[in-house]
């Protein structure tokens, strides 16, 4: 409708799975629709379950939500949910994860393999032919754990084939991820790097196990171990801070959150979108028949670490992470 | 009653054997039955009488040896069916379900209907036929499990005369039944040998065997000591049989009420009432060395009095006093303290644990004394086992043995060593001889006696009215209250009083 | 005579049915109270609550739960525990649909006939179901631990086969249970109401039906009854793995896809749903009308909690703490006269 | 007098005690030809596994779990069930993290002292276990079922707590047991090892774990002879739930934070340990060494899968596989003389 005043305007928030990532995406989307003047349904969590995000979007705009943001738990089996929104005329708008098909009023994402690469590169260019990189690897059965190890398991492949791989399996546990740190450094003398999937769910249970191991040596000195994340958590720009992360490639978050909620909004106004430059310095794309604005992921390093724009160092993110600058 | 002996035997059972880990359960037991005898089988606890049942009904198959019925041999093992066609039992263990309805119960394994399909109304009228022909005033549509004990078990040999087999065995059918109810079983079974059908009847009760049985066999540790019919079988032949050389004892304490008077009791009992229970208004005492027994039909609340003084059950109003203080009721430790031991009815449920040894069975209610501040020494418990095993003469006597391995006359001494252990001033003893041989029984008497000796107040609670005569004083309930208090009884006197037809 | 014995026999028997059946459904009936409570909760919370989509939506999301709680009903009823049918409902269709997509969807690339397929679903479900009832009745290993054992292992298959992916792009005819409607109502829903008539139906009966209420009852007895034992538990195992594919089959139409978290925590719900409904994990005891009526309590109180916008971080606590108070009740809306 | 019991009398009384104690380790040490493979394997596949960093880390891997066991064996022991020992592991140092630091890092504010917070992990876990006991003992409700809604409650509420968030910045010295080192290795594997050592001794020499046994091999006899079943099982939920509250303490140590998912799945594995040791769910049967075997089985099973590079897809298959073999030789490695 859009001629309804936004107060008369229900928005709401579909949430795929509990962790900090995620919920802090919930909270800012919520806020964010307030801000903009709209009346808000309480936002889901699917806790893990693809086919509860189904029930969960329909019982929402049964409820009257007359527009939604989504965070895409699968994207495949989130499809009929989107067909359903479809008919009902309601306008969805993704973020973090592009679903496979159906009408979505714009997919707000990074991606994922490219952060993969852009980790691979950071990690390439600072450890040595002949050493060997573990790699904790997320859930393969989130999309998210899959793009980033494919994309950086393949770009090792390609451009640095001589440094060997020790793959993690972690299932997004800490407990998990530190184990496994600690056997592969038992196992191989020639540890020289850690690829981090995310340090928003691994810090600070890796750093610390690094450190009750006496490997957590600043960048720069003898027997520094590299660590590239993914994330740039609040806990990570203070491990870059700190000395102790070599780089992050972050996650756009509040690019999410601000032009997730903005693109929903003007959907809900009737306005189409187009292909091409946005303002914010990213390309619209059409990809498998569905406008996605590819937000840029920055690579955050000691250089750029107090850029006030990186979502790391927003107040409701370190809010929503408990952790202080 | 004597079929010619040109007959095919209904049940030939031809050199069988069965072995259990380490135990010979049976050894080598041929046995032929005629059709339409009905032949007793009897032994020790442990002869093997069970095991050869479950031979004939083939709920398992024999090591060697083979059974053969009218001259055909046994079907295959897998095929169910083809047994129940041929042999119903009633096994010694209750088969029953109690969360099915009492017409369930009795067409399990042979629900009536059409190819899968099950028809009520057919299973509830014949239900009522066979409720009606065994009167028993139950409704077959109620759950087994609002159904008293005793006539769970006539339900279950109902159930098995009713299958229209020409073979029915029974095993110890007699040991949850009272007077009247056993009449009723022999009457049907006589009823049943007229048509021609075969019985196997095992029982502990000789007098039961010399009454309806015309051939019979002796099982003694898994091998045949004899197997004889007719006239031959005799009561004094079974139990020199089962006594294998031991003199058997007549039991009869002699009251010690004389002296009771002026001694403070050991026991007493005023006005218990069970809250919304199975007794109410029971006053009695017990001196130190006096027996009291307490009979009474199935259901009359004897088995409920005992619960309660050792704890198990509270009462409503009433109390329990234990050399003349009052325990409070509904705690088996403090009944335990005040120096109650306790038999329960029912061993195989509450009285022991069958994969802990005979030591940790014997001292679990002492534990207390064993371990004073917290920590035990197996060696204790050992010696103190070690001596109960001789008190009891338990069979075999090693500590270190799981009960779950004992027969069952032998399992039965654990239950009784367990109440001993404390040094009871009083000992509440139910059916304490139920299912137990008679060399076990003498064995189990004789310690009553030196409790006695010893100053012990005991309190035998019992169905069988042979079991009661032991004592000189007994106490007879009906519908939870004391109906009668019978001074040096006669059997007759006990079974009217019981009866109430006085 | 006592007291107690006389009243059973006072009871005329004209009236002694009904009662009978009345005293019998006191335990699945205690759901009904939690059932209605809720219901008013989500009429007062929200309008949409009671609208015929809504309505329509809670009985679709609750269509696989209720098959694989008929399974698992079943299973329950002899006294054994399958927990592993969360995992068939996983794999079964994972397996099938790995044939059935090709290459270039992370299939195998065969690309079988979609009815071969659904076929396939089915008895990939049944010998699952027969490799754990062989291992429960024959190996005499614990139910609980096997298929503990089992769920993790299929669950392992299941993400190897897959890779970890998603697999879309399933035939209409594989989709076509979990997805089309009759009469305006999904098929799913239809579907689930007509097993659940045929499984109350089989329990009352037939003689397999009875023989699961005899064996949980008391096993020893059964088999010595003449039932054997053996041959039902195995097709219990049976019966309840294919229910739990085939639900998977309906979920997969229902997700136009096969994830490799299928079936996740599923069967925490169907425990938790027969258990309210009055199905005892002892045996023996429960009726099907109880188990649909805990599966209708839970997929209400999912859709309510939704309704009511309680907060995301608190959901799973009020969901618990409703579980917990609905066991309650039923523990004592019947209190058995002796435990 | 038949021969099997002769031979059983002649054994002369000294030797008894060590055959009856061969026979009663047979079910346990049935683990062992598992472990020694696993072992073996690992061996081969890396230098690195038989390397003392390496067989540390697998024991202070294995430290949370073995102390779950412990309590759950208990328990098990008994023939009852508690899954809702891993929420307790998540639950108990929530809470007490969330009132031990600021406000601006996810805590209450309230800042209170290391050591209370401390004590008060261990309260909450007996509370819970208080609770457990009295809903499984008292109301009588089936503990399996009990206890998984329980699992459900708490989970939720650690969630509803920690608002999802992690909670990190833990004092010194909540982290100390799970964290610091005695004499080269970890403190947790000393404490651990420590408490393996008293739980076998409370087990075999006190009248509280006879009882356990006695219990869980007849209730109702044990009632019968004076032994506390009430109280028995209620103090046994406690103690178990203390116990997990400990693990979830230096689990926390361990990863220097408390996560909303702290515990997660962790009951799977304890019981699968516990049941591979030859700890009967039925109750009244298992030894903690058995079930000690059985976590470090476990323990190295998952090293052993990680050093060999087994693919990220399959190694829960591979696992689970594992398990099911472990839990067939168990069965057959010790048959018991009767079923
Ligand atoms: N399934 C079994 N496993 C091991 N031993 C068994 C088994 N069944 C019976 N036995 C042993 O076989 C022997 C014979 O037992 P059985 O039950 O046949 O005796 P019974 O004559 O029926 O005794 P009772 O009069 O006590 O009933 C006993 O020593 C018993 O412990
Ligand atoms: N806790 C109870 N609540 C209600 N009724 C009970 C309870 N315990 C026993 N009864 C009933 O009280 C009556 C007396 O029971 P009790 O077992 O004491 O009798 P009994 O003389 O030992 O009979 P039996 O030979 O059947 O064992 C029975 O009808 C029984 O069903
Ligand atoms: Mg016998
Ligand atoms: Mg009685």
């Amino acid at each position: 409708g859009g001629d309804a005043k936004p107060a008369d305007t229900q928005l709401s928030y579909s949430q795929p799975h509990t962790d900090p990532f995620q919920n802090a995406e919930n909270v800012g989307s919520m806020e964010r629709f307030k801000k903009l003047g709209y009346a808000t349904i309480p936002a889901t969590n699917a806790d893990r379950d693809p086919a509860q995000q189904i029930t969960d979007i329909q019982t929402l705009i049964n409820k009257g939500a007359k527009g939604l943001v989504i965070s895409v738990g699968d994207a495949d089996a989130i499809v009929p949910a989107i067909e359903y929104a479809n008919d009902q005329n309601v306008p969805i708008v993704a973020i973090d994860e592009a679903p496979a098909s159906g009408n979505i009023a714009m997919i707000v994402r990074a991606d994922n393999v490219h952060m993969g690469e852009l980790a691979c590169e950071e990690m390439g260019k600072r450890v040595k032919a002949g050493s060997a990189v573990i790699t904790l690897d997320g859930d393969p059965v989130t999309s998210n754990g899959r793009d980033r190890t494919n994309g950086f398991n393949d770009c090792m492949k390609k451009k640095y084939p001589d440094v060997k791989l020790v793959n993690v399996a972690t299932e997004w546990d800490p407990a998990k991820a530190a184990t496994g740190i600690e056997t592969a450094l038992n196992q191989y003398d020639n540890i020289a790097g850690i690829y981090n999937q995310s340090d928003a769910t691994f810090f600070p249970t890796i750093l610390d196990t690094l450190k009750s191991l006496g490997k957590l040596v600043p960048v720069g000195e003898e027997g520094h171990i590299v660590q590239v994340s993914v994330d740039a958590s609040p806990m990570a720009m203070t491990a870059i801070r700190d000395g102790y992360l070599d780089a992050a490639v972050a996650q756009p978050m509040t690019d999410y959150i601000d032009y997730g909620a903005d693109y929903l909004v003007r959907a809900i106004k009737g306005e189409k979108f187009k292909e091409g430059k946005t303002d914010h310095g990213s390309v619209i794309e059409k990809r498998k028949g569905n406008l996605v604005d590819l937000l840029p992921t920055p690579v955050v390093t000691k250089d750029n670490v107090e850029d006030p724009e990186l979502w790391g160092n927003k107040k409701f993110a370190l809010e929503a992470f408990g952790a202080s600058k | 009653m004597t079929t010619p002996s040109t007959t095919v035997p209904a049940i030939q059972i031809d050199r069988v054997s069965k072995t259990y880990g380490a135990t010979k359960a049976l050894q080598d037991v041929s046995v032929s039955i005629l059709p339409g005898q009905v032949h007793g089988l009897i032994g020790r606890n442990g002869a093997g009488k069970s095991t050869l049942l479950r031979m004939i009904t083939g709920l398992e198959t024999p090591d060697t040896g083979a059974v053969r019925f009218f001259g055909e041999d046994a079907p295959p093992a897998a095929d169910a069916k083809a047994w129940q066609q041929r042999v119903a039992c009633v096994y010694q263990r209750p088969s029953v379900f109690t969360n099915l309805t009492i017409a369930e119960n009795l067409f399990a394994g042979r629900l009536p209907g059409n190819g899968p399909s099950v028809s009520w109304r057919t299973m509830q009228n014949e239900a009522e036929r066979i409720l009606a022909e065994w009167r028993i005033d139950l409704d077959p549509r109620s759950l087994l499990s609002d159904a008293p004990i005793e006539e769970r078990q006539m339900l279950t040999i109902a159930k098995a005369l009713d299958a229209g087999t020409r073979i029915v065995l029974l095993d110890e059918p007699t040991v949850q039944l009272e007077g009247s109810a056993i009449r009723r079983l022999f009457d049907k079974v006589q009823e049943l040998q007229q048509d021609g059908v075969t019985f196997v009847f095992v029982s502990h009760f000789l007098r039961e065997v010399t009454a309806i049985c015309d051939s019979a066999s002796v099982l003694r540790d898994g091998k045949l000591l004899w197997s004889r019919t007719g006239d031959d079988v005799k009561s004094d032949d079974l139990v020199e049989a089962l006594l294998a050389g031991q003199e058997q004892r007549r039991h009869r304490v002699e009251s010690a009420a004389a002296t009771a008077t002026d001694t403070a009791p050991a026991l007493e009992l005023r006005s218990a009432t069970e809250k919304g229970g199975a007794f109410t208004d029971v006053s009695f005492r017990v001196a130190p060395g006096e027996l009291v027994a307490i009979g009474g039909v199935g259901g009359s609340g004897k088995y409920s009095v005992g619960e309660a003084i050792a704890g198990l059950r509270r009462l409503g109003s009433g109390s329990v006093l234990a050399d003349g203080e009052v325990i409070p009721t509904g705690k088996v430790k403090a009944s335990q303290k005040a120096g109650v031991g306790f038999v329960p009815a029912d061993r195989h449920k509450d009285g022991y644990v069958p994969q802990l040894s005979v030591a940790e069975n014997m001292t679990m209610g002492v534990m207390d004394r064993l371990a004073p501040a917290g920590f035990f020494s197996p060696r204790k418990q050992n010696e103190m086992s070690r001596t109960l095993i001789q008190d009891v003469a338990l069979v075999p006597p090693n500590p270190a043995l799981a009960v779950s391995g004992l027969s069952g006359g032998n399992q039965q001494k654990v239950v009784l060593a367990r109440a001993l252990a404390r040094d009871p001033r009083v000992l509440v003893l139910i059916s304490p001889t139920a299912g137990v041989d008679i060399a076990a029984k003498d064995a189990i008497y004789a310690l009553i006696l030196r409790a006695l000796a010893d100053g012990v107040a005991v309190v035998l609670i019992s169905d069988d009215v042979e079991e009661l005569l032991v004592s000189s004083r007994v106490l007879i309930m009906r519908e939870g209250r004391i109906a009668a208090e019978l001074a040096e009884p006669t059997e007759e006197d006990i079974v009217r009083a019981i009866e109430g037809l006085e | 005579m006592n007291s107690a014995r006389t009243t059973v026999i006072t009871v005329p028997s004209g009236r002694s049915p009904f009662l009978g059946s009345v005293v019998r459904n006191v335990r699945e009936l205690s759901v009904l109270p939690g059932l209605i409570i809720v219901a008013v909760i989500g009429a007062i919370v929200s309008p949409a609550f009671l609208t015929a989509p809504n309505l329509t939506l809670i009985l679709r999301q609750s269509a696989e739960l209720g098959i694989v709680v008929i399974g698992l009903t079943f299973i329950l009823l002899t006294g054994k525990l399958d927990i592993s049918l969360e995992s068939t409902v996983g794999l079964a269709p994972m397996v099938a649909a790995w044939l059935l997509i090709p290459a270039a969807m992370g299939g195998l690339g065969t690309m079988i006939n979609p009815f071969v397929a659904i076929l396939l679903t089915l008895v990939i479900g049944a010998l699952i179901g027969l490799f754990n009832g062989l291992l429960v009745v024959k190996v005499k290993l614990d139910p609980f631990i096997v298929s503990l054992a089992m769920l993790i292992l299929l669950r392992g298959i299941t993400l190897g086969v897959s890779q970890g992916k998603t697999l879309a792009g399933l035939p209409d005819a594989f989709r076509y249970i979990g997805s089309a409607r009759w009469f305006g109502v999904p098929a799913a829903i239809w579907v689930t109401g007509i097993l659940f008539v045929i499984a109350a139906l089989v329990l009352r009966y037939t003689a397999w039906g009875r023989a699961l209420y005899a064996i949980g009852g008391n096993a020893d007895a059964a088999r010595a009854a003449g039932i054997r034992v053996d041959a039902v538990l195995i097709t219990t195992f049976i019966v309840a793995s294919t229910l739990a594919s085939f639900a998977g089959l309906m979920l997969a139409g229902r997700l136009a896809s096969v994830t490799s978290g299928m079936g996740q925590n599923l069967i925490f719900s169907a425990l938790a749903a027969a258990v309210i409904g009055g199905v005892q994990l002892t045996g023996g005891q429960g009726r099907i009308v109880g188990a649909l009526l805990g599966v209708l309590l839970l997929g209400t109180l999912t859709n309510v909690l939704t309704l009511a916008g309680v907060p995301t971080f608190w959901i799973n606590a009020v969901y618990g703490g409703v579980i917990l108070l609905a066991l309650f009740v039923g523990r004592f809306g019947a209190r058995p006269s002796r435990t």
